[in-house]
């Protein structure tokens, strides 16, 4: 069974060229269905895998596709591996991803540019599928950028919108730019790698590490540091991480799938693979447990004073992203990934309600707006987001509790997920992750770990802190504008994902629930390094009670005093003042770059170009030394010389010719053949007579 | 046998007359045939040549010569009909567009 | 030898009067007819010079065919008479005549000074000399590349006279028809 | 030199035989067609003259012979009366290497029955067949007639176009028997069987150039009736116009003469060996088959358009007969 692994690849590429080839044609119930079919299908084969995998007791298989690049003794074949951690990841990428097309069929009802939409989604399906399940570090480099592209792509979907009418593309191109950040780390890492062992197929890699790790000394800890950099860009960790809130520029079924449950899982999943380099780097395994941690707290304190409903959910990724990265940088790779999983479900369906609720805002806005010019209601697409209020600004919402049923449902589910509520899944898989940093903290005497172990609360705190003031923003209260009153539940397409996602939100900590470790016995299979350790009641206990009081003051501060209306000031900007606008300004990390990195950048440039370049080399060098003595030189020459000399010369010439031409060649020419066929005979006459005389 | 001077001399006759054919006469198809009459005369002096060594090589220079001018009077009379279209007459002297 | 000779010394005068003929006669059709009798003798001085292939390929392509599109093609356009005389290029003709008695003269001195003395008699020739078989057999192993670029050369000149020749259909149909 | 004499004088006496006996086929071929289109037409025909008309081309020759010769003013007199003379000698020359029967004794001497048998003599038959549209050509034109030059000239172009076939139609029995010689070819088919069994498309494209060369129905163009009165001879009267006549049935018998020997095996039949007259039954039997067929096509097929017949010989006859070469080369060369 394990030979039908390339068909995962196969079915989501042949749905993208179908619908690159014949979406002009194709109407948009057969663009999704082929879509949503290629993934569905990619996902039939990735349970065959799984089932495969059982079948083989777990042990890791590779199918070679083809040689893809052979120089000298460098061979690097395309090869496909199926172990526990490449399946558990096409699983989560496949399952997810159909739901999110099927999803965005709705979505995406009535957009101009639909098809091309459905294909970008499937070739990101393509490509994750790439990075997931290649065998070596350059086919997870070549997803890693296929991820990259089609991210790039997804969030600047909608180029002509946002800011200026470029604000979007804008967004794109800042993804792309702080993500080669990070990939030029990465590269650099492969590039050590390769050095060293001579070979980026992952057996060879992590055997050779396992064994000689040790003799090479610094090597693991620096390419565990410049792997540390692609999946800081990749998943968004301190600094790189800039660029994931402006992702939400793209289409939300792309904040879903790309920016929240697949593509940003990349590092984490990097990190996972390359396991055993990392527990030979205890340097970089903190570097990466206190970046995870830091990213997390960070994170989450700007995720409490944002008013954009995908805004905050952004920064919750980010700082659940913080969580999986600290787990894995813990050695708790297990917890990380379990995190991944569970973060995976509750966030999608976290993002695709929150599409909901702004699809059904715009419906209201636009209902509203014809309401007011008397005019039937239509139904405006979706793409169209002409309305005057911002649809995603969660203080223009209010009271969508009884007007979206369904969606109040399955995001209040998602939000208590997050926030890590017994029994949901947030709950088992961000327990573990704390587990794991007391663990390394209190057992193993880890100074970091304790701090982890801080840091991650106080995230934990903010999490359910900040989902508590979103829910009662966004659905308790009283409607904020008119569009809000408007807003209507959106059709099947839209909310049967949903209901699929909360059901896995509330059932996903079962992947590993303590006693069982399903999700654990699993992944040991493709590492020894996959451990895990046990529950811990206090830690579990501790932070549901931190979670519970976090909950109970969001609800205290925004429940009982709503915001009277859309142009009120936060509730929270009476009691922090000046730290809630430091919040809600992101730390001012955008600006700090803009004002270090950005602004030596420019003048460095500015200096080359104008100083360098424009004053020195073009105006003192070239048109002072160069072309003045090139000018005085010509002059010379043209002058005196050409003109006065040679120019007469040939003049002269000319004129001898035109006469000699004029009076003796032309009466020549008379036209007549005969008179020509006469020449010809003189010349032969001629000809012989000088034969006969020699 | 007849010494092969003889037909060289009757070769260089007909040629001759052949060459007076396209100094003196007008009409373009007449020049046409004075140049078949030199090719002829050619012809003869190869033949006559090709017997006098034994050698069959002058034969096959025949063959090739009248290849030749089967091909130039195909081409040469399909020009004479081009110019009798837009001229209406075949006179070599009234074609002298390319008088210097 | 005297039979050969008074049979050669007729079939010359004949051949070169009606060399004269051709050059002489007004009208192109006779010029014509003189030419292929001339082209006829020759044709027999190739049987006497041990050549029938020649001889019949000369009948052939010379008089049955070269010969007949001359006079189809004095036909077709009724050129066989030039319109009116011009008196263009009068002082060419004794010029050229001048010409060609150098000529002569030139050719003459060379066969009776070089040639003369310098051959032997004419070689008897062997059986089957000058037979198709001989030819085929030349023609095809030493002359085969210059036989083949014959055959390029015709389908080229076939290729040309089709153009040359071909009515311009546009421009035929672009002329008004005179009935509308 | 007693041998040369011979030589000479047995040439002479055939000659003049033959001329003899083409000249009487032609009277009585002329009878027999029109006994044959009359019994086809199921009427009588000429009976009047003679024991079943018998005597009828005797009576057609002196009706003839005694007919004022009309020349048009504008005609090229000289051109007007050689004109049926350059129709006549070809048509009866080209008889000249058919040989009519095998080598017989006679007078104490081996005779062989037929003028020449020279090793070029499919191409002697070529070329004086090409030689042959000259009196044609001249005839049209010198008419000073529209519609004696259109007959002139469309038989020009019709005899030159079917040449090409007709010569590549020949190279097929020359390919087989390895030689030019009309009496080597009959030799070779003494040994294999007749030629038409191994060139059936040669036999028939042969015959059907054949057709076009001596202007026979369906391919009578130059003389269509309708189209252009009587073609090339409209103005010509009296012998002269007999001779045209002559000219074209006596060219009908050397191209059924032809084929016959190229296709059929010309003398060749049971018992020749051992009685060598024979063969003059069996050629003369062989010829006049073919004669009868080319009378019987006449009666029966319509004219062909002009178009339709350049088409048909160039578009048609001509890649044939170039498929027929290619394919009797290719099998000579694998077949050994």
């Amino acid at each position: 069974m394990f030979e039908l692994v390339p068909l995962i690849l196969a079915f989501p590429l042949a749905g993208l060229l179908i619908n690159a080839a014949f979406g002009r044609w194709l109407d948009e119930k057969r663009i999704g269905i082929v879509a949503s079919g290629a993934t569905a299908a990619a996902f039939v084969i990735a349970v065959l895998q799984m089932l495969a995998l059982s079948g083989n007791h777990f042990h890791a298989e590779t199918v070679l596709l083809a040689d893809w690049i052979t120089i000298g003794d460098m061979h690097l074949p395309w090869q496909m591996r199926v172990d526990t951690l490449s399946v558990t990841m096409m699983l989560l990428v496949t399952g997810v991803g159909a739901l999110i097309h099927i999803y965005a069929i709705g979505y995406m009802h009535g957009d101009p540019r639909f098809a091309r939409f459905f294909v970008f989604l499937n070739l990101f399906v393509t490509m994750m599928l790439v990075l997931v399940s290649g065998d070596n570090y350059l086919m997870l480099f070549v997803g890693w950028e296929g991820v990259g592209l089609c991210s790039y792509l997804l969030i600047g979907f909608w180029y002509d919108k946002g800011d200026d009418n470029v604000g979007n593309a804008r967004a794109g191109r800042k993804a792309f730019v702080v993500n080669r950040v990070g990939d030029l780390g990465f590269l650099i890492a492969m590039f050590l790698i390769f050095g060293a062992v001579g070979s980026l197929q992952f057996d060879d890699v992590l055997h050779f590490f396992e064994h000689h790790g040790a003799e090479v000394g610094g090597l693991a800890t620096a390419v565990t540091l410049l792997f540390l950099v692609g999946a800081a860009g990749k998943s968004a960790q301190i600094p790189l991480f800039v660029w994931l809130p402006d992702a939400m520029a793209g289409p939300t079924p792309v904040s879903a799938l790309i920016h929240a449950a697949t593509m940003v899982t990349a590092g984490i999943y990097m990190i996972a693979r390359s396991a055993p380099i990392f527990s030979l780097a205890p340097v970089s395994q903190m570097t990466v447990a206190l970046l995870g941690a830091g990213t997390a707290f960070m994170a989450g304190t700007i995720a409490v004073a944002q008013w954009d409903i995908k805004r905050v959910l952004a920064y919750s990724t980010i700082s659940q992203l913080g969580f999986m990265v600290a787990a894995v940088g813990l050695g708790g790779y297990v917890a990380g990934m379990f995190h991944l999983l569970t973060h995976a479900f509750f966030k999608a369906l976290l993002f695709l309600s929150a599409g909901s609720v702004i699809h059904g805002v715009e419906h209201g806005a636009a209902a509203s707006e014809s309401a007011a010019r008397g005019v039937a209601g239509e139904d405006y697409p979706s793409g169209a987001h002409h309305a005057h209020c911002d649809a995603q600004d969660m203080r223009n919402m209010g009271g969508l509790k009884d007007r979206m049923k369904l969606t109040f449902w399955v995001y209040l589910v998602g939000a208590v997920a997050l926030a890590g509520v017994f029994p949901l899944a947030g709950f088992w898989s961000k327990d573990e992750i704390l587990a794991d940093a007391w663990h390394v903290g209190m057992v193993e005497g880890h100074w970091h770990g304790v701090a982890v172990y801080i840091l991650l609360a106080l995230a934990a705190i903010f999490t359910a802190f900040y989902m508590t003031r979103q829910i009662v923003m966004v659905f308790f209260g009283q409607p904020r504008s008119s569009a809000a009153e408007h807003a209507t539940e959106n059709p099947p397409t839209m909310t049967t994902p949903l209901v699929i996602l909360a059901v896995l939100s509330v059932l996903g900590g079962a992947l590993n629930l303590p006693g069982l470790h399903t999700l654990r016995r699993w992944l040991e299979h493709t590492h020894h390094f996959f451990h895990g350790i046990d529950f811990n009641l206090s830690v579990a206990l501790s932070s549901t009670v931190l979670a519970l009081a976090a909950i109970w003051l969001g609800v205290r501060v925004y429940h009982r005093r709503p915001l009277e209306n859309a142009t009120a000031p936060d509730q929270l900007q009476g009691v922090l003042g000046s730290v809630f606008n430091f919040l809600h300004a992101k730390w001012y990390v955008d600006e700090l770059y803009a004002a270090t990195i950005l602004r030596l950048y420019e003048w460095q440039a500015r200096f080359l170009a104008f100083q360098v370049d424009w004053d020195f080399w073009h105006d003192f060098v070239h048109d002072r030394v160069i072309a003045a003595a090139f000018r005085s030189v010509a002059a010379a020459l043209s002058g005196p010389v050409d003109k006065g000399g040679i120019d007469r010369f040939f003049d002269g010439l000319a004129l001898l010719v035109r006469a000699f031409a004029v009076r003796i060649l032309r009466p020549l020419q008379t036209g007549y053949v005969r008179n020509y066929a006469l020449g010809v005979m003189l010349g032969v006459i001629a000809v012989l007579g000088m034969m006969l005389v020699n | 046998m007849i010494a092969t001077t003889y037909y060289l001399a009757l070769s260089a006759i007909l040629f001759s007359i052949g060459v007076v054919g396209v100094l003196v006469r007008r009409n373009a198809i007449v020049i046409f045939m004075a140049i078949e009459l030199m090719l002829n005369s050619a012809n003869l002096a190869f033949v006559a040549y090709a017997r006098q060594f034994g050698a069959l090589d002058g034969q096959i220079l025949v063959f090739f010569v009248m290849t030749v001018a089967a091909a130039e009077v195909a081409v040469g009379l399909a020009l004479i009909v081009a110019i009798f279209r837009s001229k209406a007459s075949i006179d070599v002297d009234e074609v002298n567009l390319l008088r210097g | 030898m005297t039979v050969e000779f008074v049979l050669f010394i007729a079939l010359g005068t004949i051949a070169v009067f009606a060399a004269l003929g051709m050059l002489l006669s007004s009208n192109a059709i006779y010029s014509a007819l003189f030419l292929v009798v001339n082209f006829a003798v020759v044709a027999a001085f190739y049987l006497l010079l041990g050549a029938p292939f020649i001889a019949m390929v000369q009948v052939t392509v010379y008089a049955g065919a070269i010969m007949v599109l001359f006079l189809f093609v004095i036909m077709l356009l009724g050129a066989e008479r030039l319109r009116q005389p011009t008196y263009r290029l009068r002082w060419q003709q004794p010029l050229a005549i001048v010409l060609v008695l150098a000529l002569l003269g030139f050719a003459g001195y060379v066969v009776a000074t070089q040639v003369t003395g310098a051959w032997p008699g004419p070689l008897e020739n062997a059986a089957g000399y000058g037979s198709p078989a001989a030819i085929g057999q030349l023609l095809f192993q030493e002359y085969l590349f210059p036989f083949e670029a014959t055959s390029l050369l015709l389908l080229t000149a076939m290729v040309g006279v089709v153009v040359l020749t071909a009515v311009d259909e546009r421009r035929r149909r672009r002329r008004p028809s005179k009935r509308s | 030199m007693s041998n040369v004499t011979g030589i000479v004088i047995e040439a002479l006496i055939k000659s003049a035989l033959l001329a003899f006996v083409l000249a009487t086929a032609f009277a009585y071929l002329t009878l027999a067609e029109r006994k044959i289109a009359a019994f086809m037409q199921v009427r009588k025909g000429p009976n009047r003259v003679g024991p079943w008309g018998l005597l009828q081309p005797a009576a057609d020759g002196i009706k003839l012979l005694f007919k004022e010769e009309l020349v048009p003013a504008g005609a090229d007199k000289v051109l007007f009366f050689l004109a049926p003379i350059l129709t006549m000698v070809p048509a009866m020359v080209i008889m000249a290497v058919v040989p009519i029967g095998p080598d017989v004794e006679l007078f104490g001497r081996v005779v062989r029955l037929g003028i020449s048998d020279l090793n070029v003599g499919l191409l002697y038959i070529l070329s004086v067949a090409s030689v042959a549209v000259y009196g044609i050509v001249l005839a049209g034109w010198s008419s000073a007639n529209k519609y004696s030059l259109m007959g002139g000239l469309r038989a020009s172009a019709q005899m030159i176009s079917y040449e090409i076939a007709l010569g590549l139609a020949i190279i097929g029995p020359i390919l087989l028997a390895g030689t030019m010689s009309l009496q080597g070819i009959i030799a070779a088919q003494q040994h294999a069987t007749w030629y038409v069994v191994w060139q059936p498309v040669g036999a028939l494209v042969f015959f059907l150039a054949g057709l076009a060369e001596v202007n026979r129905a369906p391919f009578d163009m130059p003389e269509a009736e309708q189209e252009l009165t009587a073609g090339y001879f409209t103005e010509y009267s009296g012998m002269k116009f007999s001779l045209f006549f002559m000219g074209e049935y006596i060219k009908m018998m050397a191209v059924s003469a032809i084929a016959a020997t190229l296709f059929f095996g010309g003398y060749l039949g049971p018992f020749v060996e051992q009685m060598p007259w024979l063969g003059i039954l069996y050629f003369s039997a062989k010829t006049a088959a073919f004669l009868f067929v080319m009378i019987w096509l006449r009666l029966t097929l319509p004219r062909l358009r002009y178009d339709q017949l350049m088409a048909f010989g160039w578009k048609v006859l001509l890649p044939l007969s170039l498929a027929n070469v290619v394919v009797t080369a290719t099998a000579i060369v694998l077949g050994g």
